[in-house]
């Protein structure tokens, strides 16, 4: 069995020749599924851990703050002490509510996120399952995590989560349109759905840099819609703690509200990660062409590392937006996507549709 | 035909009552607001206070004059040496005891420090207010300079007791002017960060703008005083209708803007901010030698009669009514406190417009609660 | 206007008011059946147009119970109390001022609730800081709490 | 013209959320603008390099009440009581004792100084009031403690005499 850092498909064409020689092929699909499914579960726990101790230390130092520092050198063991925290506390069962519903909600949106993981390449050979349909698939998928969002409010039989619950689905709804678009601007441009085919063709540029003013337009686009997908930033309404206290969620308590938290960090993951894999160049190294000295360079960083680079970047870009700017009302909100974002967003596409007609892309 | 009326036979329009506070965080206390909404919309307030009130009116009516200053810190806890030196004020009127020009200059800093200070803390709770967290940290931390300061000369940060009847507690500190001077030459270039960071951000201004309008009639009805009131062009500052202490020695303007809604109430207390600089630069290096404190008997007795004092607190006009009857005990104290008058403004500011709008207004009203409840 | 034409003009509106002046301000006294349009008058009145009522305070002069209001114009800077007084100590009524000065209409709750002074024509008469269920209106000389209240 | 006013609109606002996201990210590179304090490690001062700064209160700070006694366990107050009539709060409690003293004169002494640490609002009506200065603040503000009677403390301490000279 071959092992290389920089190219996963021998490793795991290997792996599952191993799996079908020595048993039937419904078992070897099995176990497949099953270390897949164990790999991805690790993965999620460590970068929502990760996250959630970044996000700490981000806030925390923009404020002039040194953020968690107790637990653990650099306070790194202080998301872990939390995550037991969250497994002891008790799980408040609330009068009136919708038993069924409360306690499926939170299941939901973990799930919305667990399937949108699965399609997203890691590396060269690194993803779950590559389908041709790929975007399509992480953009239906991720939506499904409003459902989630609505029944919690609505069943927790709570004013301020019924009202968080209604923004958010009005938000939602919204938002999944310029996020749809301006991937779709993309997709246009690299003329696949599929998420191997999308990197292979940034090999020589990232189509951020590659796409000239449309692609621009719609990396940021997708930046501000995705942060509004997400509940993040200043697109919090339904969460809103200044008003709503905590908004959908006001009522979870230890491990189901700790679903809730997670999700939210992972569907911020996810959104960056395909903003890194479609506007970025996803696991591809930076090349400059002409430099075949500095593109030897980047070449030697694992793939791996490129990806993880770009989609922290793109979180960081997330949490500056978060902790810089002051939340929107719910009518600004629908402006924002209505009269601005989506607009812009459907004269992007026509543009982007143009260059790649005349071929006036490098 | 479909009509207003028959649209919803059948269905019965209940008032969806939503209950902020008494525990809520944009309430800045134990303050409970009972809204009706209709979707997002507020369509009444009714605002509930009492959750902290201490019976202070009643309490002054057992203690001597000097023993009540301290309770005076605990009205409005952010602008307290200001209600200190407006019951001073009061008692010296009463007592017709004119205190010496260096107490003046000082009462004068002091005030103004507690000010900006004040305004510090409502500019970082009024963005948390709106949702920008990091506001929070940055006004704190430019607001701990002034906490070291007072509790260099007082002794004390929040609550201080610094005024007593007929002077200071103590002298000022050594290092006092020093430090006030390093705060301002640290503040005036920190303040335009504020301004990148809030003022200029087209998030807050869209969220401000035109909204919680209340006119000038209803301001001076309602008696909306503070920036609240001079953001609705009712000029109503203390300081330049009845100058006290040393404000008449001291040149500056009063801010005053017309629009009458949260962001020019916002704007009046960024004004405001730089102008206490001024009035503390133009007085910091003119502090005259002289007593920290007038002799003063040893049991105050005011003369049998009815004093009032006013002095412009942070958020308003802040009042004092003293009967004495000519014991050592006051016969009845009441303080005007601005809050109380500005909250009793809310519905009318509030009413039709969005949760997240009340929640900008009371941010721009700036509300402490143990001032309304007293 | 100074003092000595707003007495006169006191004094017009209505005739038997008791006025004194101060130390500090114009202070007068008028019977309670007579303060709403006394009050009314001096709001509207061109010359003296007292539209800040900037202090209401409940009183308790132990034979009667009342009401000062303190005002100011926001155009002349002149200033007036107004003294109200009712000996009723069981049922006292007075009539409100609220539909000229809007801020009163928070303040008389607060007298209500300290003094239990009745205000005719309030819009909603109720208690603003104390439980609706408190007995006794504790601003009162004669208010006694052996529980809560320590003498020394 | 409506179509300028949009665009001029979208580039204006992008403008302003730049310069705020300047401002902070400004203060993420600059970690050394950190303010917070590390409150247990800096009462020690610089220790395992977390605080930079030992931690001292201003002398003027009022924390806790006190009485200042001699090497020769000798306190100044002669229990007037004038500090227990100034306090609003009856925080202070003097209790005094008749002594004779060494010319026969029978005097007042004190027994007990007894100060409520829970009651006390810190005004210092108290020190200031005092004609001998026999009372003052220390800085000390940790007041936490597990049981609510240790907050009444006992200034003078056991066996403790009035100074000399001190009427």
């Amino acid at each position: 069995m071959e092992f290389s850092i920089y190219d996963f498909t021998s490793f795991t064409k290997s792996l599952d020749k191993l799996l079908n020689e020595n048993m039937s092929s419904f078992w070897a699909t099995s176990i497949e599924m099953l270390l897949i499914g164990v790999g991805i579960l690790a993965f999620y726990a460590l970068v929502g851990l990760f996250l959630v101790y970044a996000e700490r230390k981000v806030c925390a130092f923009i404020q002039n703050r040194v953020g968690p520092n107790r637990v653990g050198p650099y306070g790194i063991i202080q998301t872990i002490a939390d995550l037991f925290k969250l497994l002891m506390k008790e799980l408040i069962p609330i009068k009136n509510a919708d038993k069924l519903l409360f306690n499926i909600a939170p299941f939901i949106v973990i799930i919305a996120s667990f399937l949108a993981i699965a399609a997203i390449p890691f590396a060269k050979g690194l993803h779950a399952i590559d389908f041709n349909i790929g975007i399509f698939y992480v953009i239906a998928v991720s939506s499904m995590g409003v459902i989630g969002v609505l029944l919690a409010g609505w069943s927790s039989n709570n004013k301020y989560s019924l009202i968080g619950a209604m923004r958010s689905g009005a938000q939602i709804v919204s938002y999944e349109l310029s996020v749809g678009l301006s991937l779709i601007t993309m997709v246009i441009f690299a003329g696949s759905m599929q998420f191997s085919v999308i990197v292979e063709a940034q090999r020589d540029g990232w189509f951020l840099f590659r796409g000239h003013i449309p692609a621009i337009i719609a990396f940021v686009v997708y930046l501000i819609a995705c942060t509004a997908e997400t509940n993040r930033g200043p697109f919090d309404l339904a969460e809103a703690e200044s008003e709503l206290t905590a908004g959908y969620h006001v009522e979870y308590s230890g491990i189901k509200f700790a679903f809730f938290f997670l999700a939210e960090y992972m569907n911020m993951f996810i959104v960056a990660s395909i903003a890194a894999t479609v506007f970025l160049g996803g696991w591809m190294p930076l090349h400059v062409g002409g430099f075949s000295g500095f593109n030897h360079v980047m070449d030697f960083i694992p793939p791996f590392f490129w990806y993880i680079g770009k989609t922290f970047f793109i979180i960081f870009i997330m949490m500056l937006f978060k902790w810089t700017f002051p939340r929107l009302r719910i009518d600004q909100l629908l402006t924002l996507e209505w009269k601005y974002l989506l607009p812009i967003n459907l004269v992007n596409v026509v543009l982007m549709a143009l260059i790649v007609l005349n071929g006036w892309h490098f | 035909m479909i009509t207003e009326e028959n649209i919803n036979v059948g269905i019965k329009e209940e008032e969806f009552i939503l209950n902020m506070g008494p525990q809520h965080p944009s309430t800045h206390g134990v303050l409970r607001l009972v809204c009706s909404i209709k979707g997002e919309i507020v369509k009444n307030i009714e605002p509930h206070c009492g959750y902290i009130h201490r019976g202070i009116e009643k309490m002054t009516e057992k203690l001597t004059y000097p023993q009540i200053v301290h309770l005076t810190d605990r009205l409005d806890y952010l602008s307290a040496l200001i209600n200190n030196e407006a019951y001073c004020l009061c008692v010296e009127k009463a007592l017709e005891i004119e205190v010496s020009d260096r107490i003046k200059y000082i009462r004068t800093i002091m005030s103004e420090l507690t000010r900006i200070a004040s305004h510090q803390l409502w500019w970082c709770s009024f963005g948390m207010d709106l949702g920008g967290l990091t506001c929070f940290f940055y006004g704190l931390r430019d607001r701990e300079k002034i906490l070291d300061i007072f509790e260099e000369t007082c002794g004390s940060r929040l609550i201080i007791s610094y005024n007593t009847p007929g002077g200071l507690m103590a002298d000022i500190h050594p290092n006092f002017q020093k430090k006030v001077k390093e705060f301002i030459k640290y503040f005036r270039k920190t303040l335009p960060e504020y301004d990148q960071l809030l003022t200029g951000n087209v998030i807050m201004q869209e969220r401000c703008k035109g909204v919680g309008y209340i006119s000038k009639e209803d301001a001076i009805s309602y008696g909306v005083t503070g920036p609240s009131g001079r953001g609705s062009c009712f000029s109503c500052d203390v300081r330049k209708k009845e100058p006290y202490s040393a404000y008449k020695f001291v040149n500056f303007n009063e801010v005053l803007r017309c629009e009458g809604d949260t962001f020019a109430r916002y704007m009046v207390r960024m004004d405001e901010m730089r102008e206490s600089m001024n009035i503390i630069e133009q007085l910091i290096d003119n502090i005259p030698e002289g007593p920290y404190a007038e002799k003063m008997k040893g049991v105050i007795k005011l003369p049998e009669g009815e004093y009032y004092q006013r002095v412009e607190a942070a958020r308003g006009e802040f009042g004092v009514y003293i009967v004495s009857k000519g014991e050592k005990n006051p016969y009845r104290v009441k303080f005007r406190s601005p809050n109380f008058s500005n909250l009793s403004a809310l519905n009318t500011m509030a009413k039709n417009q969005k949760i997240a709008d009340l929640i900008a207004i009371g941010g721009s009203l700036d509300y402490v609660i143990p001032d309304i409840d007293r | 206007m100074d003092n000595a034409g707003l007495k006169e003009k006191v004094l017009q509106i209505v005739p038997g008011a008791e006025i004194i002046e101060d130390k500090q301000y114009l202070t007068v006294t008028v019977a309670p059946n007579k303060l709403h349009t006394l009050a009314e008058k001096l709001k509207e009145d061109a010359e003296t147009l007292f539209d800040y009522l900037f202090c209401l305070t409940g009183m308790d002069w132990t034979d009667s119970l009342g009401v000062v209001y303190h005002l100011t114009s926001t155009k002349y800077n002149h200033y007036i109390v107004l003294k109200v007084k009712t000996t009723n100590r069981t049922a006292p009524v007075l009539d409100s001022v609220c539909d000229i000065w809007k801020t009163a209409e928070f303040h008389e709750r607060e007298v209500y609730d300290f003094f239990g002074i009745d205000f005719k024509n309030h819009p909603d008469m109720r208690r603003i800081f104390l439980d609706d269920s408190w007995e006794g209106y504790p601003l009162r000389k004669d208010y006694v709490d052996e529980v809560n209240i320590i003498e020394r | 013209m409506g179509l300028i006013k949009y665009i001029s609109g979208i580039f204006k606002g992008v403008w302003s959320l730049l310069q705020g996201m300047a401002v902070t990210s400004s203060y993420f590179v600059r970690p050394w603008t950190i303010v917070t304090q590390q409150y247990p490690e800096n009462r020690k001062g610089n220790k395992r390099g977390r605080s930079k700064k030992k931690l001292e209160m201003f002398e003027r700070f009022r924390g806790e009440l006190v009485m200042p006694h001699s090497e020769n366990n000798e306190h100044k107050c002669s229990a007037c009581g004038i500090c227990e009539m100034n306090c609003p709060n009856g925080t202070i409690e003097v209790i005094s004792k008749m002594e004779v003293n060494e010319e026969g004169k029978k005097k007042r002494a004190l027994d007990k100084y007894v100060y409520h640490l829970g009651m006390c609002t810190f005004c210092g009506l108290c020190v200031k009031a005092c004609p001998s200065g026999a009372i003052c603040f220390s800085q000390n503000f940790e007041h936490a403690v597990f049981n609510r009677a240790k907050l009444n403390k006992i200034l003078n301490n056991e066996g403790s005499k009035l100074l000399k000279g001190v009427e």
